[in-house]
């Protein structure tokens, strides 16, 4: 009995912790804190979101994607063209977005059932590519290369206009990005959330206790896609522009750096990553213009090689390691 | 239209020396080297200061560019790469592309971002024309020199890795390092040099494709994604998969911009797409083993 | 140690397999293999190595598909169900190397099992650890198992033993009706196999195990019955006593019988 | 007429760290065989991989017909003429049943009077092998896997194998010919071997000397006939049962 | 703060664009350190910001240097999507915003605040589609690349060249990011037209040129014409003889003859080890004249408003010629050149040999 209550405060990791809502309330506090930096901590905002999504599949369901971009363009395109051409509600487009993100996720969660992960990689990349394609090609409709233009957004919620200096575009995207990370971290604490990760580990056995592993990974990965059309239609939005490059090569790596950079397998991976990466790359890149890619790299190395714990411990640089290999 | 052919399998040749070195460090490795290109780069470069500054001729730069980025591998992979080999793959990621971005970023102050131009001698330049029954067949030069280097390159590797024991010595040391050295496998020479070639065909494939892809610092990101595609769907347990993809994919890419060039980028995409779902662990990977 | 019901062939045969053929490429590693599991049974798979004996469970369990056969859980067709959709239906295996969640803990591993086999394994807004009928039956399980020491390690990093321990505490929690047990001692210091296999033996009567074992002590004391595979083919069924003495088994698999009880 | 092959000397060795071995000395001639035994936990694995060189050595020597064992690294070692049976057989997963054998194999060495072992010749041991021989090392069963580390290691040409509890997994009547086969090879073709089993009994029928181990440190060693002769001192030594 | 002028110069710095972004800096840096930092008793500060030719990061920094370093003027832009993207900000914060590099046609319509000193390709492809049938080419096949501006380059061409009496066989588009341009080539090969006409970013140009010479096109009787992309003056000097004679317009060439651009490419090449000054270089320049210029006119007082004001109309030599920013468009009106490439003191040049005088963008014109 005494074992019983006890584990189960153990594996009640879904509890919040002290510091998690005061994080949340600092969030919350930035545009007004900083009140200059508004528009960078939209963007971190956002570019978290997505890495949050990408967390679902990758750090808790092992599903390596290189074409994350797919849903994150799709919840652009669609987010920028509700508001040209049906109206200019900020929250119903989203919903939509979602909404047409998610049935993407779900027709492209059939390519992803079969094979390695190399070969995971590149179909994801590949949708991506073929959706960005279709987005060119139809350049009538989504202005093709040139980007779609003339995305006029409405106040939020019938109160709030997008101002120029971006505080209620971040206010925007923070509460949106803390909705959606709630429902992720009640996800990932869950059974369900058990079941993914213990299709990541082990996926034989996975099946072995009764998981219906296919359907699960169709889940996910639909819900996911949702998620990370949320974070496109966030761009969207708030930046009253959609581009080609939603749908980039570069943007589906980005944010796995960016998870990576932070840690996979853990919600706040994805928004420490976030902060982490575009802060640094918005420093280095007004320091050297030209050649802050070099020291961004040179991060990306030293973190790796470093590690990311004792990166962040100084104190144990020297010292312990020695005695490291077997 | 055979000259069509014959682009495409010039082309899917290069892709292929481009990417076989790849195709070794991340098949028979099992590392996620994605500063691949940044060694086909070091390649390029190299040429390409040979040739401008010090009027080397171009059939010395190739092998001397093989030596640079081969030595160049070799370098890293004593100092950085080696404990990378034991760590998940994703940072193996993160530790590449870092690397990419300093190679990018570093080429950028030293060399300018424009592109590159080499000048080749005359006797690559020209183009022959024959009647065939099957219609014009026109050949340029250069890219029956590609093709034949790249026949020569599959030739010695398939020697190498069929018929000498260092294929399946690498393949053990992969597996398992420790146990592999208690039997009598030198582990770390076996990746030393295994690394050194596969950075070594790379440059020389960056010094090849120079003349046909241009070059700039930005290559190793542009490229990327081709290396990644013809690695997967080759599979990476042999070198004809890859050889066979690069081909298919580079007469997918050349006939397809010909017939219909309205589908530009479709064809190689949904193909690729196409495969991978047929087959799932690339083309012609080795029977069984469910993983 | 026969404590368990005997089975006799009046039980209802709850697994069967008709006709099973499986071949890799050139090899045909189960040729023609008809098996019937009866309820309650304590049934012993023995033959020696590579004669199927592990293909045989894959191919049961739904990890490999039959060539051809067929296989029928409670009389129905389950030739081409998926395997998680068999280990609802109640057949639960064991397997011959570890395959444990390693970034799990022993108590996360269980208490994941314990919610999947209630149906919860689709929930997704409660926490794992919420549901309390769930908690117990882990508790349970750790104690059974003597796991509760270790219940907030990781897996990755337990003893040879205790994993073996937690291997086959998972498929106790998923409440089998059929049992498949693929050498579940091997590894298991010999003074503990015994102990082992009695958490096996006690499983309630109408739970019916598939053992397959080379250790031959604990085989001839645990099983009721038995079948003995030779490549890839049933060489004979009989109670223990029969194939302790039947000359073809001797001379395929049991050798001259000193080894059968080196103690 | 038998020498002196293998001389361990005050070794110890752990993993990282942690010392898990603590001075240990034995010895073994020429073309005998040493059953090595103690409960489990207590280091005998360690001391074989230790002599692989696959462990962290603190101190002492370890001499293989007078080569200096222990300041080779491991790669080195086999051609000095170990060959290793690891306990979790480790077969090389993307390598066939051949390739497995071929990627490590070594000329016999000069000299000897017997036929060098070669793939064949491990075929013609477990001729189950020979059936599977494109097969890759994840596609054999567990009795096959542990059927060719053993091959494995022989191809090597060794004069010393280590056997870390080879019989695991194994038939009974593979078991009974395993036994026979190291008996007939220590005997007529000079090999030595050191065995680790969970079952004193089978392997103390074939040994010379046994060695047991506990918490790291050698608590008995003599004769196996001995021992043999002594179930209640092996009982005393081993707990448990047995 | 109040005796500061700020110029926020958004580029892309790093990526594939990055030749772009280098050149403009440089051809600003090259304005200021020639003209003084001083102007009006305001000291100009220049603040460059790569966008890696984002849209969504070019917007970001256009929004912060406007709220947060309060600056005058925006300028850069590399490609049509940043411009395009920007455009909004230009308009809700009243900022001028001096349109650099990107080149489709439209982008002067995103915003009232909009003023350009590039070039815009209908301008320099109308002004070859004029020139071309009076010089024996009748049938011409066209190859751009498939985005804005090659868009634009492909259908103004088309339109003033069938006016003119020309026939266009076939219309390529090709993929931006193409490596292999064979398939393309060997479809104009087989079509046999008596030029090829080619709009591609440059940088790409070199690799059309060599594939042409590599499948003799020009000896099948070819000829290779375009907009001066293809025969940058950046890259034109590796490009090697195989360029010679290649006719292009564009409205500059480093090669023009006028002693402001001698002194122009002069002092550019000392200040940027031998670099020579592409037309990009030339947009940014004329850029910073632009702005320099409104500064002075509006005595350093003027806001945004003032500025633009002060910018529309300006008329004044640049290293390419007279130009003109026509007030009601506050696009470039200049002169466009038909250049052909020769060898001048070791090096290849664009020599232009005809000019078309005063040329509006026709674009505008509908
Ligand atoms: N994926 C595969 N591809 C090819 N052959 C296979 C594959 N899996 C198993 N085999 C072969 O099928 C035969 C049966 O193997 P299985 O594992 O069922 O034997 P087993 O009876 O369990 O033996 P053991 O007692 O040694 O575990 C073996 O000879 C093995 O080599
Ligand atoms: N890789 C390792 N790292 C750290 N400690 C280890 C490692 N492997 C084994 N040990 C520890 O070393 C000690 C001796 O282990 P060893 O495997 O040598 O025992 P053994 O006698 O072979 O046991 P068994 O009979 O179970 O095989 C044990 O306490 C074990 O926990
Ligand atoms: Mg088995
Ligand atoms: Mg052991």
């Amino acid at each position: 009995m005494k074992t019983a209550t006890q584990a189960s405060a153990v594996l009640a990791g879904a509890r919040w912790r002290v510091w998690e809502p005061l994080l949340w309330l600092a969030a919350l506090a930035a545009p007004l804190l900083f009140p200059s930096h508004a528009l960078i901590v939209n963007e971190v905002a956002i570019v978290a979101l997505f890495a949050v999504s990408l967390d679902l599949v990758l750090g808790y369901t092992g599903i390596v994607s290189l074409g994350h971009a797919a849903f994150f363009g799709m919840g652009a395109y669609a987010a920028g063209l509700f508001a040209k051409l049906v109206m200019p509600d900020p929250v119903v487009g989203l919903l939509v977005a979602v909404a047409l993100s998610t049935a993407l996720g779900a027709l492209c969660s059939l390519t992803i059932m079969r094979g390695t992960d190399l070969t995971r990689l590149m179909v994801t990349l590949g949708v991506a590519l073929i959706l960005g394609e279709i987005a060119n090609k139809y350049s009538d409709f989504t202005g093709g290369a040139d980007g779609l233009q003339g995305v006029v957004m409405g106040p939020v919620l019938g109160l709030f206009e997008f101002d120029l200096y971006g505080r209620v575009a971040a206010w925007y995207s923070i509460v949106v990005l803390m909705v959606f990370f709630v429902l992720s971290r009640r996800l990932v604490h869950s059974p369900f959330g058990a079941t993914l990760k213990a299709i990541r580990d082990n996926r034989l056995r996975a099946m072995a206790i009764g998981v219906p592993v296919l359907s699960r990974l169709a889940v996910i990965y639909t819900i996911a896609a949702g998620v990370a059309g949320a974070a496109g239609a966030l761009l969207a939005q708030t930046s009253g522009f959609v581009s080609l490059d939603v749908f980039a090569f570069d943007r589906s790596a980005d944010v796995m750096l960016i998870l990576v950079v932070g840690g996979v397998g853990w919600l706040y991976g994805g928004v420490a990553g976030a902060i982490v990466f575009k802060l640094m790359q918005d420093w280095l890149s007004s320091i050297t213009p030209q050649y802050w890619t070099f020291w961004l790299g040179l991060f990306l190395v030293v973190l790796v090689l470093v590690g990311r714990e004792r990166l962040l411990r100084p104190w144990t640089w020297f010292g312990a390691s020695k005695g490291g290999k077997a | 239209m055979l000259t069509i052919l014959f682009d495409g399998i010039a082309y899917g040749m290069l892709l292929f020396v481009l990417a076989v070195g790849l195709a070794v460090t991340m098949g028979l490795m099992n590392f996620i080297n994605l500063a691949h290109g940044a060694f086909a780069m070091v390649g390029g470069y190299t040429t390409v200061l040979l040739m401008q500054r010090l009027q080397v001729p171009f059939l010395v730069c190739l092998p001397l560019a093989f030596l640079v980025s081969g030595l160049l591998g070799a370098v890293l992979e004593r100092t950085l790469y080696r404990p990378m080999y034991r760590r998940p793959h994703l940072d193996q990621v993160l530790f590449s592309i870092g690397l990419t971005f300093m190679a990018v970023a570093a080429m950028d102050y030293f060399m300018g971002s424009s592109q590159q131009i080499i000048q080749l001698p005359a006797y690559l330049k020209g183009r022959s024309e024959f009647d065939t029954p099957l219609g014009l067949l026109g050949m340029g030069h250069y890219r029956l020199f590609i093709i034949a280097v790249c026949a020569a390159l599959t030739v010695a590797l398939q020697f190498i890795l069929a018929r000498t024991r260092f294929g399946s010595r690498l393949r053990a040391a992969v597996d398992d390092q420790r146990v592999a050295a208690g039997l009598g496998i030198n582990v770390n020479i076996v990746f030393l040099s295994t690394f050194a070639v596969g950075s070594g065909l790379a440059g020389l494939g960056g010094a090849l494709g120079t003349e046909v892809l241009g070059l700039d610092p930005t290559f190793p990101l542009k490229f990327m994604i081709y290396f990644l595609i013809v690695v997967a769907v080759g599979g990476t347990s042999s070198i004809t998969g890859p050889l066979l993809a690069a081909l298919l994919l580079g007469i997918a890419d050349v006939a397809g911009k010909y017939y219909v060039p309205k589908l530009g980028g479709f064809i190689v995409y949904s193909l690729m797409i196409a495969i991978l779902i047929w087959r799932p662990h690339g083309l012609f990977s080795r029977l069984g083993g469910k993983s | 140690m026969n404590t368990a019901a005997t089975t006799s062939t009046s039980q209802p045969v709850v697994l069967s397999a008709q006709g099973l053929i499986k071949q890799f490429g050139g090899i045909t590693a189960t040729n023609n293999v008809t098996l019937h599991l009866r309820q309650g049974a304590r049934h012993a798979l023995i033959g020696p190595n590579g004669a199927g004996k592990t293909t045989l469970i894959n191919l049961l369990t739904g990890v490999l598909e039959p060539t051809e056969g067929r296989i029928t859980l409670d009389g129905l067709d389950i030739t081409r169900l998926a395997p998680h959709q068999r280990v609802r239906r109640g057949m639960v295996r064991t397997f011959q190397i570890n395959q444990l969640f390693d970034s799990f803990t022993p108590l996360e591993t269980l208490a994941t099992v314990v919610s999947q086999q209630g149906g919860l394994g689709g929930k997704w807004w409660q926490a794992l650890g919420a549901n309390r009928a769930v908690m117990e039956r882990c508790e349970q399980l750790l104690e059974q198992f003597r796991l509760t020491g270790v219940m907030h390690q990781k897996t990755s990093v337990l003893a040879y033993g205790k994993r073996r321990l937690l291997e086959i505490a998972i498929a106790l929690a998923c409440e089998p009706r059929v049992l498949l047990l693929d050498e579940p001692v091997a590894g298991v210091p010999a003074g503990e196999r015994e102990e082992l296999l009695q958490t096996v033996a006690a499983l309630p009567a109408d739970v019916s195990v598939l053992l397959i074992e080379h250790d031959m002590d604990l085989v001839f004391s645990f099983a009721t019955r038995m079948t003995v595979l030779v490549n890839g083919t049933v060489l004979t069924e009989g109670d223990p006593d029969e194939i302790a003495n039947d000359p073809r088994v001797k001379a395929v698999y049991l050798g001259h019988g000193e080894e059968a009880s080196h103690v | 007429m038998s020498d002196v092959l293998l001389q361990v000397e005050k070794l110890s060795a752990g993993y990282g760290e942690a010392v898990v071995l603590h001075d240990v000395s034995l010895s073994l001639r020429e073309g005998q065989t040493l059953a090595l035994l103690g409960r489990n936990g207590t280091g005998k694995t360690t001391l074989m991989n230790t002599l692989a060189g696959a462990t962290r050595q603190h101190g002492g020597s370890i001499r293989l017909a007078g080569i200096a064992l222990h300041k080779l690294a491991s790669h080195e070692r086999a051609a000095a003429g170990i060959g290793w049976v690891p306990q979790e057989r480790n077969i090389f997963k993307s390598l066939t049943v051949d390739e497995n054998l071929t990627a490590v194999a070594r000329p016999g060495r000069g000299g000897s009077k017997h036929p060098a072992w070669t793939p064949e010749r491990v075929y013609q041991m477990f001729p189950r092998l020979a059936e599977r021989k494109n097969n890759l090392g994840t596609q054999l069963s567990g009795g096959e896997q542990q059927m060719l580390a053993v091959g494995r290691a022989l191809v090597l040409n060794p004069r010393l194998l280590l056997l870390d509890e080879p019989l695991e997994g194994l038939a009974p009547i593979i078991v009974e010919e395993l036994l026979r086969a190291i008996a007939r090879i220590t005997r007529e073709e000079g090999l030595s071997a050191i065995i680790v089993e969970q079952h004193p009994q089978a392997i103390l029928a074939i040994s010379h000397s046994a060695v047991v181990l506990d918490r790291g440190t050698v608590v008995h060693s003599g004769t196996a006939q001995d021992l043999r002769a002594q179930p209640e001192l092996l009982d005393k030594l081993l707990g448990v049962a047995r | 703060q109040a005796d500061t002028f700020k110029i926020g110069l958004i580029l892309p710095m790093t990526g594939q664009q990055a030749t772009t972004g280098r050149q403009i800096e440089a051809a600003a840096r090259l304005y200021m350190a020639q003209n003084g930092t001083t102007v009006a008793g305001k000291k100009i500060e220049l603040i460059v910001k790569d966008d890696t030719s984002l849209p969504d990061v070019t917007k970001r920094l256009a929004q912060e240097l406007v709220v947060n370093d309060k600056v005058n003027v925006l300028a850069g832009m590399g490609i049509t999507p940043s411009a395009m993207a920007t455009a909004p900000i230009a308009t809700q914060s009243k900022t001028p915003l001096v349109v650099m590099a990107a080149a489709t046609s439209s982008i002067t319509q995103a915003s009232p605040y909009i003023v350009r000193t590039s070039f815009t390709l209908p301008q320099a492809s109308v002004a070859l589609a004029d020139w071309v049938p009076k010089n024996g080419i009748k049938k011409v096949v066209t190859l751009v690349s498939d985005y804005g501006p090659g868009l634009d380059a492909e259908k103004y061409f088309k339109e003033r060249f069938i006016f003119n009496g020309g026939e266009v066989t076939e219309s390529l588009r090709v993929p931006l990011r193409n490596p292999d341009f064979a398939p393309f080539l060997q479809k104009v090969r087989d079509a046999k037209p008596d030029a090829l006409f080619v709009f591609v970013p440059s940088g790409a140009g070199a690799a059309v040129m060599k594939q042409f010479l590599e499948r003799g096109m020009d000896k099948a009787g070819i000829k290779l014409i375009g907009t001066g992309d293809i025969t940058d003056d950046d890259q034109l000097n590796d490009m090697g003889d195989g360029a010679l004679g290649v006719v292009t317009s564009h409205h500059y060439s480093a090669a023009h003859p006028s002693a402001m651009n001698k002194a122009f490419v002069e002092a550019f090449e000392k200040a940027n080890k031998g670099l020579r000054p592409n037309f990009m270089a030339v947009g940014g320049y004329d850029g910073m004249h632009v702005i320099y210029d409104a500064l002075k006119a509006t005595k350093g007082q003027g806001g945004g408003d003032a500025l633009l004001a002060a910018m529309k109309g300006q008329l004044f030599e640049s290293p390419r010629g007279k130009i003109f920013i026509d007030a009601q468009t506050r696009d470039i009106v200049q002169d466009i050149y038909l250049r052909k490439v020769e060898k001048k003191n070791g090096g290849l040049y664009n020599v232009e040999f005809d000019v078309i005088k005063d040329v509006k963008d026709p674009g505008k014109n509908k």
